[in-house]
């Protein structure tokens, strides 16, 4: 197994380079120096001020090699764009932000409790939540209650999120007062601010889930396994709950165990719609910004989690399906 | 063959009512967007530089001073041509905007972004797809190499980033849908192609001597036609809700452009103020567009997918 | 949990056949109940108090929009940051806080600076000339200390010299600060440009060189030279990026493995900073080392009868800790503080004529709650540029003035504003030296038929051109494309067309706008300009002939008499001469009309009951230490807003009862089977 | 001789949007103790339906057990409530199936699925239902049956797994067992082997058993009584010897052509023209008549009835067997 995984992680060498050659591109070639240096300047910016800026985040390097002597007359070639940002990346020597004037790294620190604090349970309470309610309807298979149900589904995932969020939050927290408008808390008084958001996350993603889930099950409900169940005299929600359900696990988890990484991502609507200081408006605040370091820097460490993401789904198979072994 | 699956695939539909009914309302705001569309050939009042459709000509309302709740009258600033109703149905927001009319505006954008980011997408995942699945060898390992790194991207990170350096507006933000959305596709595609390759009618047409290109695009290519049309019309609710999020947190289309996610966004805090109709207005709207489409979407796919077909 | 349970079940008849119920429902069913349970006993419970138990410290409460940008004095731009950062940092001078119009007094200043003009030779392309030097030599009070912080040896804050203030001033000439203030300085203190560009050179600045300009004759006495006289610079003096800062702070939490001077303020003012979470709150403590200062005993004219002078000689500040929760949208604000939770709002847009009556006065159920409202006059104007090298509007004075006519500002606040702007007469806006109440624009009352002879005064009767005989065309520029820009556009063309004009518009990017403006290109757009600080002259400038785009005098008016008395004003004393010349440079402007003068958009605040001595200001300063809160007022307002609904809650899960029928019904129809 | 099963008219329709498909049409066969019965005919011709409503399998909706008596061992299997009917299936009755690839659950050991099928019909504790699958896996004849029990599915050969699936369908001793295809996705080399342990094991436990297959050769190996189906009818049923010595029917005389002769070597094979008719839109009159050599006009409008036409061999056709009715 560990094998395995060295192997994996090895070849996931090739992708985080090209992840860093994309965020070059993005940021370095896409993007004109003097534009940001800018907006970073406030108010009446001297040219001379422009100038001092962009030399100071060394924008005015050539992109690829610096065949320019330096100050000591060496010529340094790969003190370019290039090079820098590509070490920058890959040793972890994350930048400050721009905006905030904050190593990237510190604000991450300070940003991805809040966020789990609020993803997390939301994760975990909607698998809770949907996956019985599509266990449920998969039972009702067939007959109209499965049909009400399904177009229910589809109803509640043709309601964008925005309106569970601004309905939710204006009758649950402005009519009827149960919870804070808006707000957040570090420590144990958090939670008090995360029960509306992490309501609201449940109940938007409750149609899709319970789909997706139902659909998962109706295939395993028509495997061959389970007519072989039954006609060994298990009962029909033994059927569904022991035999279905663990091999519907498979799919289940594939899907689940890759959107882990999200975690981390943090709901940027919610966080934003309800003051919780997490990665989301992290992100949401760069992008007002334009603050590229902390924008740069999160596309990065997100594809990395995505990619030990994979890695942990093809792992964890080996939980659930005896099928699938290490070689 | 073709011929009998569409038909096949039209009558399953044809039987299913609400897939029916949603393509009714599909149809329905295709032809608004239609008409906003279309410049009017009614001639501006005062010069004003305004790009006018068919829409603007038929529904646009005076401006009114502020909030007016639906079924108001209009009033303040008389103008009285080119009005179907002189009232304002579902009321004016904070600026005195016909909250209908700018509904109305939003069924354009909506089909362009729900529309338009797949077929650039469709058009990288064929090419790249086809392409791969078809050559094998290098040409696969570098395609599936470009996307490997492309899915390692979360997408709503690459769109922002992408958003970021690029102007503001609604053609780029079409572009940055479509570029972060075609690997999913190109997977697809990819695997049906490298199976259409090994039929035998394909190797029939080779040993006929059908150039690579020929055979890509006259055999393969229809073989995944399905997939395409079932991806975009699968894709559409996602892309048109997506644009509604992202103007919201300020990031989507321009203002000046009729869009939903404005209207929510303007909309979000008057609730407080028990001013409903202008969030109800860009909601329903917004709603029975993705609603029509996602039930015309499932049963599109149970009747054009042959693997469903057989199941 | 058993007996919850069969009593949910209920008597005779239960909804559900319990004998045939399996393991799997059984599991289900003990957690639908155990989210019923929650739901109706948790949630109504949990109240919807945003912040933790309150402690017997007094607490002000008031909303953020985002972040700081940053706490170093030296670079805040923004107002969010000069908001916070003016808390911890006094300057040398403060702007009074009843004071209207605006004026300064000393803060951290003994008392006002002795000021001398002189001359001097200065040799310039072989020529000596003879140029107006300013000197200023400031005092400051003998018992002003840093605030304790570790930087210091022992954590004791030490006592402020002039050599401070001088320090402070090099940084903004630091291109390593990247200071946003640097441009309030750069030209004016007599060699600082020399500084900048010799550390910009070196790239380190080095804050032993002397500046001629900046010059401690002792401890407490700080003299500078100004290359002109500016008596406006007490004003420069007055804003947070001359504070003082201790060069230890900046030293100790810029090394390489602190959080930065920027994260970690230490000044002098009434405040400290005890806590900054981003995007969540910062709070403010009592700084125990700040100077005994009283509230001020004098004020405009009405702050007694308000009650603003009640507190008048109390030692300052009031409150023990200032909460600063950082709301980015609008509505939870309103929201918030209609809950009682924030001390003060704003009246947001969408709520402004529900908020404010016609009369301009607070509505009734507002009034009910205790909640009062100040209308206080920001600092602006905005205004509809014409170019005046367009060789149509530029020449022709009556053209202009016929358009400034015809403009209809009275409804364009109705339409645009909820009508809760100010007519503008003039380039002032109330508050400013210089403003006169009385001034009537003879332009600027709407009359088509006076604007109709004017017209034809121009050459242009009917909008026909006279000599040509063609309808007159002007472009109309705007640099965004919103709809908002839009409507204005229309709206402001249609009041334009009544005069028979043909008007087209011209929609641009924001550069390709500034592009236009910059080359002259454009006829005609509309502006807004805000004070940097409260003298005449910050607006008055965007008239001054030299100061033609690129700098901020966009219609690049250039009037001799105009510009003659601006450099004249400029040097001068706030005397009743100096509002002489000020009246008569806004008469020039009026007759002139390069302008279409339109509105002063005043601010509205809300304030609750509780919240004491509040009073707006249109420039940021350190006027929290002000402020007084009644805890007991404030502790019954919320507690009588705040009751949670449970009935809803006992509907919902009713509904969702009924919903779950066909289920349950399904479920028995099959057993029986 | 005491039947274990009787079917009587059963019939088994499907509900679906575009008909109702008579899957099933009024079919009456029977199977006794220690017999067994070989149900023969084309796919879709109804056989496996009859087995699935057996076991009250039909998935429900859109399949229905309209009409009919099925009686296993005394009891009436139609009117029991399904609670009952869970404790018939795998114990009264078992099934195996065509696919044992699928037919096993891919995520449970092999051991975990006989045991669980033990112990939902018995109180026994875990080790005694462990004791009785490695005996019955042992009896299958798997080698190293305690080994076997911790594998999965998918670590064992298609005739292992099926033979693991009769294993779980006899350990509790079964009256019926149903064997639906039992060989038809196995190697031919395995078929023999399977065929024979089921035969063996029938010998051994008295058990009666209905096996439902389309080749001809099977039923000659093991059946005792042969019932021919098509279109969801019994069209000639009667002992195993009587059908193959003198078929009446022409659908089975039609079976019997088409299988590759040993002494005719030359002759092209055989085949019954046309397609087996749809269940939604079966014929009227004989359900033959369309595909028929010998029809007449009568088969296109009247049902032949099933009528004797030697002791136990019954036969429905107008032409061959009509005359007596």
């Amino acid at each position: 197994m560990i094998h395995y995984i060295v192997r994996r992680l090895l070849l996931a060498v090739p992708t985080v380079l090209g992840v860093c050659l994309v965020t070059f591109l993005l940021f370095n070639v896409f993007a004109s120096p003097e534009a940001v240096a800018r907006k970073q300047l406030g108010k009446n910016p001297t040219p001379a001020q422009v100038k001092a800026w962009v030399t100071a985040h060394g924008m005015d390097k050539p992109m690829f090699f610096n065949l320019n002597p330096g100050k000591d007359g060496s010529i340094r070639p790969f003190d370019s764009r290039f090079w820098n940002h590509m070490t920058e990346l890959l040793l972890f020597r994350f930048p400050e932000s721009d905006y905030l004037h904050e190593k990237v790294i510190d604000l991450l620190k300070q940003k991805i409790v809040p966020s789990l604090t609020i993803t997390v349970p939301a994760f975990l309470l909607s698998i809770l939540v949907t996956l019985p309610i599509a266990l449920l309807i998969a039972y009702y298979r067939g007959t109209y209650i499965d049909r009400l149900a399904l177009l229910i589904c589809v109803i509640l995932m043709s309601i964008v999120i925005l309106n569970y969020i601004i309905v939710g939050q204006y009758l649950l927290a402005v009519v009827f007062k149960y919870f804070p408008i808006y707000g957040y808390d570090f420590g144990v008084g958090a939670w008090k601010f995360l029960l509306l958001p992490v309501i609201l996350a449940v109940a938007s993603g409750l149609g899709g889930g319970v789909r997706f889930y139902r659909t998962v099950m109706l295939n395993e409900v028509r495997a061959d396994y389970v007519r072989t169940a039954m006609a060994k005299g298990v009962s029909e929600e033994g059927v569904l709950f022991k035999h279905v359900l663990k091999n519907a696990m498979i799919p289940i988890l594939t899907v689940t165990v890759l959107s882990i990484p999200f975690l981390i991502t943090g709901s940027l609507l919610l966080e934003m719609y309800f003051g919780i200081p997490g990665m989301g408006n992290l992100m949401l605040n760069a992008i007002n910004s334009h603050d590229y370091p902390v924008i740069r820097t999160l596309v990065y460490i997100y594809s990395l989690l995505y990619i030990a993401g994979s890695i942990l789904t093809d792992i964890s198979y080996t939980l659930v399906d005896p099928r699938v072994v290490f070689e | 063959m073709a011929e009998s699956h569409l038909q096949i695939a039209i009558k399953r539909i044809k039987r299913d009512r609400l897939a029916v009914s949603g393509f009714c309302v599909i149809c329905l705001f295709a032809f608004i967007a239609f008409l906003d569309s279309i410049p009017s050939p009614r001639r501006d009042v005062g010069g004003v530089q305004w790009t006018r459709t068919v829409l603007d000509a038929l529904f646009q309302k005076e401006v009114e001073i502020s909030y007016s709740p639906p079924m108001t009258m209009t009033g303040i600033l008389n103008r009285t041509e080119f009005q179907l109703k002189s009232r304002h149905l579902l009321g004016t927001n904070n600026l005195g905007e016909d909250v209908l009319y700018n509904a109305l505006k939003g069924v354009r954008t909506a089909f362009i972004i729900g529309i338009v980011p797949s077929v650039i997408a469709a058009f990288f995942a064929i090419i790249l797809g086809l392409l791969a699945g078809y050559y094998g060898g290098w040409v696969d390992d570098i395609i599936q190499y470009i996307y490997q790194v492309l899915s390692s991207i979360p997408g709503i990170l690459l769109l922002i980033a992408m958003l970021m350096v690029m102007e503001r507006g609604l053609w780029q933000l079409c572009f940055a849908l479509g570029v972060t959305s075609w690997v999913g596709l190109c997977r697809l595609i990819r695997g049906e192609a490298l199976k259409v390759k090994s039929m035998e009618y394909i190797e029939a047409a080779r040993a006929l001597g059908a150039s690579d290109l020929r055979l890509l695009f006259r055999h393969i290519l229809p073989n995944v036609m399905y997939l395409v049309i079932i991806e975009i019309t699968l894709d559409f609710s996602s892309l048109v809700m997506s644009e509604a999020v992202l103007t919201y947190i300020g990031i989507g289309v321009e203002p000046g452009t009729g869009s939903w996610g404005r209207m929510i966004m303007m909309a979000d805090r008057e609730l407080a103020n028990s001013i409903w109709w202008n969030l109800t207005g860009a909601s329903v709207f917004l709603f029975a567009l993705v609603l029509a489409f996602n039930l015309f979407a499932d049963a599109l796919r149970d009747a054009l997918d042959p693997r469903l077909r057989e199941g | 949990m058993k007996s919850i349970f069969s009593q949910l079940q209920g008597g005779k008849g239960g909804l559900v056949n319990l004998s045939s119920m399996n393991f799997v429902d059984r599991k289900v069913k003990k957690i639908l109940v155990l989210a019923v349970l929650f739901l109706m006993a948790f949630v109504p419970s949990c109240g919807n108090n945003p912040y933790p138990p309150e402690s017997d410290k007094l607490i002000g409460y008031t909303a953020l929009g985002e972040d700081p940008r940053t706490l170093d004095p030296a670079q805040s731009s923004d107002t969010t940051s000069a908001e916070i950062l003016c808390q911890f940092y006094d300057s040398l001078y403060q702007n009074a806080y009843l004071d209207r119009p605006y004026g300064v007094v000393p803060a951290l200043a003994a008392n006002y600076p002795e000021k001398r003009i002189f001359y001097e030779n200065v040799q310039e392309k072989g020529k000596t000339k003879e140029l107006a030097r300013m000197e200023y030599v400031f005092k400051l009070r003998d018992d002003i200390y840093f605030q304790d912080d570790p930087c210091f040896p022992g954590g004791k804050g030490r006592r402020v010299t002039a050599n401070d203030v001088i320090y402070s001033i090099k940084r903004l000439a630091d291109p390593a600060v990247r200071s946003t203030g640097y441009w309030l300085v750069a030209g004016k203190i007599k060699g600082i440009n020399d500084f900048f560009n010799k550390a910009a050179a070196t790239g380190k600045a080095d804050y032993s060189l002397e500046i001629e300009g900046l010059k401690a004759i002792n401890d407490r006495t700080l003299k500078i030279i100004l290359t002109e006289p500016f008596p406006a610079f007490i004003y420069v003096m007055s804003m947070p990026y001359t504070a003082p800062v201790p060069r230890e702070a900046v030293e100790y939490y810029n090394a390489p493995d602190r959080e930065g001077f920027s994260r970690h303020p230490v000044g002098t003012g009434a405040y400290r900073l005890k806590s900054w979470k981003r995007q969540h709150r910062i709070i403010m403590e009592r700084s125990p080392s700040f100077r005994k200062e009283y509230y001020p005993s004098t004020g405009a004219p009405g702050d007694r009868e308000s009650g603003l002078l009640d507190d008048a000689g109390k030692q300052l500040p009031f409150l023990d800790e200032v909460w600063y929760t950082i709301i980015s949208t609008g509505q939870p604000i309103w929201l918030l503080f209609l809950q009682g939770y924030l001390d003060a709002s704003g009246v947001p847009q969408e709520q402004f004529d529900r908020v404010v009556t016609k009369n301009m006065e607070l509505s009734n159920q507002f009034v009910k709650k205790g909640i009062s409202l100040e209308i206080a006059s920001d600092l602006d104007i905005y205004y509809l540029a014409f170019n005046m090298r367009d060789p149509i509007l530029g020449k022709n004075k009556y053209l202009r003035q016929a358009l400034s006519l015809s403009y209809d500002t009275d409804l364009y606040n109705q339409i645009f504003l909820n009508g809760r702007a100010i007519n503008a007469q003039g380039p002032l806006p109330p508050g400013v030296f210089g403003y006169d109440p009385k001034l009537k624009n003879p332009s600027k009352t709407r009359d088509l038929v006076k604007a109709k002879e004017l017209m034809a005064k121009a050459g242009y009767p009917g909008g026909m051109d006279a000599k040509t005989g063609r309808q007159l065309e002007l472009v109309y520029d705007i640099g965004s494309d919103s709809t908002r820009a839009r409507e204005v556009a229309t709206f402001d063309m249609r009041c334009f067309e009544q005069l028979g004009i043909k008007m087209k518009l011209q929609v641009n990017t924001w550069s390709q706008h500034l592009e236009r403006s910059h080359k002259g290109t454009f006829q005609m757009f509309s502006l807004g300009w805000i004070a940097d600080y409260p003298d005449p002259e910050n607006f008055l400038q965007l008239l001054y002939g030299p100061n033609a785009p690129p700098n901020p005098n966009s219609s690049a008016f250039a009037n001799p008499e105009y510009d003659r008395l601006y450099e004249k004003m400029k040097g001068m004393e706030n005397t009743p001469e100096r509002e002489a010349v000020i009246h008569r440079m806004v008469e020039i402007a009026i007759e002139e009309c390069p302008w279409i003068f339109n509105v002063h958009s005043p601010s509205y605040v809300l304030r609750h009951s509780w919240n004491k001595n509040g009073k707006s200001h249109s420039i940021s300063g350190n006027y929290r230490k002000y402020v007084r809160c009644d805890p007991e007022m404030r502790r019954a307002y919320r507690k009588a807003e705040n009751k949670p609904n449970r009935a809803a809650l006992f509907y919902a899960v009713a509904l969702l009862l009924v919903l779950s029928a066909p289920a349950i019904v399904n479920k028995y129809v099959r057993r029986r089977k | 001789m005491e039947q274990v099963l009787k079917i009587e008219d059963l019939r088994t329709h499907f509900f679906t949007g575009e008909g109702v498909a008579r899957a099933v049409d009024g079919v009456s066969v029977s199977v006794g103790k220690n017999r067994t019965l070989g149900l023969v005919g084309e796919s879709g011709c109804g056989k496996s339906v009859t087995a699935l409503s057996i076991l009250r399998l039909i998935p429900s909706p859109p399949g229905k057990i309209v009409d009919g008596k099925i009686t296993l061992s005394g009891k009436d299997i139609l009117s029991l409530p399904e609670v009952e009917m869970r404790d018939i299936r795998g114990k009264l009755a078992s099934m195996i199936f065509q696919e044992p690839m699928t037919s096993l659950n891919p995520v449970f050991t092999i051991g975990t699925q006989i045991i669980e099928a033990v112990r939902i019909h018995t109180d026994m504790g875990k080790a005694e239902a462990r004791e009785i699958a490695t005996e019955y896996l042992s009896k299958v004849g798997i080698p190293a049956p305690a080994e076997s029990m911790s594998q999965y599915p998918h670590q064992l050969s298609g005739g292992m797994k099926q033979r693991v699936m009769i294993a779980m369908a006899l350990c509790l001793k079964p009256a019926l067992l149903i064997a639906d295809e039992p060989t038809t996705a196995l190697d031919v080399t395995i078929q023999a082997g399977i065929l024979r342990l089921i035969k063996d094991l029938q010998a051994e436990t008295g058990t009666a058993v209905l096996l439902i297959t389309h080749d001809l050769g099977i039923i000659a190996e093991m059946a005792d009584e042969v019932a021919v189906m098509y279109a969801g009818k019994v069209v000639e049923s009667g002992p195993c010897n009587s059908i193959f010595s003198s078929f009446v029917h022409p659908y089975t005389e039609g079976l019997f052509k088409s299988l590759p002769s040993r002494t005719e070597r030359r002759r092209k094979l055989y085949t019954i023209s046309g397609t087996v008719p749809s269940a939604l839109r079966f014929p009227p009159g004989c359900r033959f008549h369309t595909r028929c050599p010998l029809a007449i006009e009568k088969c296109k409008s009247e049902e032949p009835p099933l009528v004797d036409v030697d002791s136990g061999h019954r036969c429905a056709c107008w032409v061959r067997a009509g005359g007596s009715a």
